[in-house]
């Protein structure tokens, strides 16, 4: 195994200094998600505002890929229109699927093409994507939860 | 001699050093693939080499022989899924043979019992009702007939013709609005009757039940696509179908596995767990608890691609020409009765009969010292042998490596029964 | 360097080909027995020889394949039986891993449900208590949970000290005249501790409950005796003792299996089958419907002659050794923690540890990288997890094949976790 | 496999004329049998009368090895003591689990070494000790019957 692939700087770095950490108020959407096969957790919280993702809060125990995952989707989506956020989210989880085949696209996914190796390591790949299935989780309670908001 | 077939047969026997086999100074001819097959070279050596270069266990590690374990078993269950035509592999959830598979889906029902808030379509009570057939392997009889006798509901069950089909004619009383679950053979294994399905798959639907395959005698043999098939769960084992014993597969529709209660439980089947509480898995974790048959899954996979190499419409084709060969060369034998269809249509190269007034415990023991190795006794299907006011039967089946002489072989060495009896 | 070990441990190595094989440009040492076991050649090989001349379905026939499978089977059998010092190898039940083994046990307390004429011992209801411990691997905690869930009984445990040992001060209050059956492990897979049995038996005994160990992680790494232990049952699993997958082991005496009622149904289990009504075989046929893992215990008695081949005792004695150097060593890291007993006394080769605050993940993924295989996560006993305040560990375990070389190469590469995350 | 061992003419001679077939009455056990491998069946009745087997009756569905069995056994103990009867129980019995390495006492045993064959055959040994596992079974439910007798 190449280390350098799994572990780039990148990663080491957004593990060692989270971005955009911390449980915040307010928000319409939290979820809880579990990697049964570690007992990784986060909870994570959506405040959507004007089919804005106005805030992505988090909390979450896990290694260095699951941290810095959440950590560098914190910085892709937070800000951007609901619909930004999960064109993302499709294109990062697109990327986790490739087995290694393909390197992502910088322009759209930035910090987070580091994890293109993560993708050779199945084992690992659920640890990439779990703080993104605890954002798509939230964000669909947080829609349930505003009166009115079907679209997105 | 083997004109409708496409399969190359002695390129095929090449593969299954078994079959060199001498049985005191006789050549193997093995005729008894219906209880078990062999197994070609490349299911050893797939089995061989994983456990040599890649040996772990899944699911749960990080490090590299564990990642290739997990891989070498995930991709045997993609691999069993595209060959049935699942529309996705978490729809295949493997077990340790065709007879798990069905206790399986019997156990959601019993598990309900204890469940407030099971789901309603395995809610089982008197007044319910199973639907089976008449010509049931024990295994897809017994675990329904405790079902039945645990919960207070009523077993039912489709009976034979003479000729050895299903009698469809009253199957509006048989399968009524109080059946919950119909669960038949796709291919009988006492009888060689291919059952068409489209009836009861119908008739089920209109009743609202659910409907399951035991399809350990179909999917070794012909092609099978559950899609096609529209029933819910299907059953079948790999050491029928070229693969190793230890392993089998329940396909069932991916809502009714979320729907179904655990079975087997313990580690890899759980999401959480407390000395208190524990949430379970998706399906198919949830179903398979435990170390898993992680060899074994590849084996099948292995098993699964040489069966597709050699295709199975040809399989199919090979083996309708075998069981037209051998019911046309057994019926000419004098005293030779065949329990089961007489034409070979709608029909499997696995042919059950009786050979005057002797016993096959007798005829087994003759034929097996002409080399021959058929299967007698009543097949785990005494209800059928019931049916026919039989004790036991003689019954010789076929497979991808059988041919035309290895029949002819079988009708000499009954002269030889004969003589020694008559 | 192995100065307490009688074992040839270069000989040893020799005989699994995959202890050659390389993780990128490293050695991969093997450190994740606890897991699952490698296999030697000897095993592979006595698989393969029965595949490729004795392969048949077993029990129901007369042919020559069908009587050598039987007796390769049955054979077996006796084999672990003799191991485990059983009485009878009608003791000895074959399951596809230790799960189903205990699961089996738990099902005949919840089919007794349904039995008005069940075994009182089988009888379990509200009121009832069923004992366990707080280190069981999930496979011994969660079908007794279920059980307890669904017949209204009540789960009780026997806690951990803080160095990794079994609570036993308040044995007496937690088994009780209430409690029916304890089923406690033998040698837990997180910690490494060993337990002693005799207090526990003897409480049982006194309250006259059933008793039963779970033996995976005893029966490949030491001399275990069932007359001895005086348990009522015991589950292990092959693939953790040098075997295949795909094949477990529930011993239990004679009566007790006996009394209990049957858990799968299908061929094979069966004494006379109508439509209406089945009785049932003897055990140990009725616990196995359908068709079993032939080849796999075929591959079980040949690790069990490996196993004896090299002796238990000595087995023990080299693991001891492990032990104490894994333990000796892994305690002069700097900010490595040792969840389990600190001393190689009444404990097995497997250590798990923490390491500073680095996930194990990250600590396997780097081991991983110098051809170091450990298990890292909740090694499915998340209670021992939560009573250490842990989410995972890393868990190093050694066996046969195991050297110091291997645990200095552990240490080292502790160094570059380091360095990475530090 | 050498035909004429297992099927030794004694054999078929009894397969094709049991002696002793059909039930009787008057008895004190009945036992039924079964193979549940091949379903071969028998029922066998047992009269004692002072200490002996006064009859042995019975009726079955079997292969030659199983029908020719319990009428070699018919010839062996039939009139004899319960004791004696219980000997050659004993004694056909370990013929049959000797695995080939015994020839059996013909001195004893009469027609029934030519069963001795069988005992290679794991599979037929249970055809050849059907009979014999019916009359022992017949034999305590007849003596459990009898008042007054506890011993034999
Ligand atoms: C203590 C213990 N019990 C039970 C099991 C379950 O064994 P298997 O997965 O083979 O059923 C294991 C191994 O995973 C174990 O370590
Ligand atoms: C029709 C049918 N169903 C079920 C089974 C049971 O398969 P297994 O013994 O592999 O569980 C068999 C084979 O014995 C069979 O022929």
């Amino acid at each position: 195994m190449n280390l350098d692939e799994l572990y780039q700087e990148v990663i080491l770095d957004h593990y060692k200094r989270p971005r955009g950490a911390g449980l915040r108020e307010p928000y319409e959407g939290e979820s809880h998600q579990v990697n049964p096969t570690c007992g990784d957790e986060i909870t994570l919280r959506v405040h959507v505002e004007d089919g804005k993702v106005a805030d992505v809060s988090y909390d979450n125990v896990g290694c260095s890929i699951s941290k810095a995952s959440a950590s560098v989707m914190y910085e892709l989506i937070n800000g951007t229109t609901v619909n930004d956020a999960l064109a993302k989210l499709a294109e990062f989880t697109e990327l986790m699927n490739s087995k290694g085949q393909s390197e992502g696209d910088e322009d759209s996914l930035e910090d987070a093409v580091a994890f293109a190796g993560v993708s050779k390591y199945p084992m690992r790949v659920k640890c990439a994507l779990l703080g993104w299935m605890a954002f798509k989780d939230a964000l669909v309670r947080a829609e349930a939860s505003i009166p009115g908001r079907t679209d997105a | 001699m083997e004109a409708a077939s496409k399969l190359d047969v002695e390129a095929v026997r090449a593969d299954f050093p078994i079959l060199q086999r001498r049985i005191g100074d006789k050549t193997l001819a093995y005729l008894d693939s219906a209880a078990t097959s062999q197994k070609p070279v490349q299911v050893v050596e797939a089995m061989r080499r994983f456990t040599e270069h890649s040996n772990a266990n899944i699911s749960r590690s990080v490090h590299t022989l564990g990642a290739e374990a997990t891989v070498a078993y995930e991709g045997a269950r993609a691999r069993v899924a595209e060959f049935i035509g699942a529309g996705n592999p978490s729809e295949v959830v493997f077990t340790k043979n065709s007879t798990e598979a069905i206790n399986l889906m019997a156990y959601a029902f019993q598990n309900a019992v204890f469940d407030p808030s099971a789901d309603s379509r395995f809610k089982l009570g008197p007044g319910d009702e199973v639907v089976v057939t008449e010509m049931e392997h024990h295994a897809n009889l017994i675990p329904w007939q405790q079902l039945c006798l645990r919960t207070g509901a009523t077993l039912k069950w489709i009976g034979i013709t003479d000729a050895g089909r299903l009698e469809l004619e009253n199957l509006n009383e048989v399968i009524t609005e109080r059946t919950k679950v119909i669960s038949f053979v796709h291919v009988a294994n006492l009888l060689g009757t291919v059952n068409p399905t489209s009836q009861i798959t119908a008739r089920a639907r209109e009743v609202g039940a659910l409907v399951g395959l035991d399809a350990s005698q179909s999917v070794p043999h012909m092609p099978v696509d559950v899609t096609e098939l529209g029933v819910d769960f299907i059953a079948f084992t790999g050491h029928k179908m070229l693969g190793p014993t230890g392993i089998g597969v329940l396909w069932a529709k991916a809502d009714l596995l979320d729907a179904m209660p655990p079975f087997l439980t313990g580690g890899s089947m759980i999401e959480t767990v407390s000395m208190e509480r524990t949430t379970f898995a998706k399906a198919p974790a949830k179903f398979e608890a435990g170390t898993p048959p992680i060899a074994e899954a590849v084996g099948l996979a292995a098993a699964i691609d040489y069966l597709d190499k050699l295709g199975m419409e040809n399989i199919r084709a090979h083996e309708k020409d075998l069981a037209a060969y051998m019911l046309e060369q057994l019926e000419s034998v004098d005293g030779l009765e065949i329990i089961g269809p007489r034409v070979p249509i709608g029909r499997s190269a696995t042919v059950s009969f009786t050979f005057a007034d002797i016993h096959p415990h007798d005829v087994g023991q003759i034929l097996d010292a002409e080399g021959i190795a058929v299967r007698v006794g009543h097949h785990c299907a005494k209800p059928t042998c019931e049916r026919f006011g039989v004790n036991a039967t003689t019954r010789a089946s076929g497979y991808v490596y059988n041919t035309h002489e290895e029949i002819d072989r079988l009708v000499e060495a009954l002269g030889q029964v004969r003589k020694v009896f008559g």
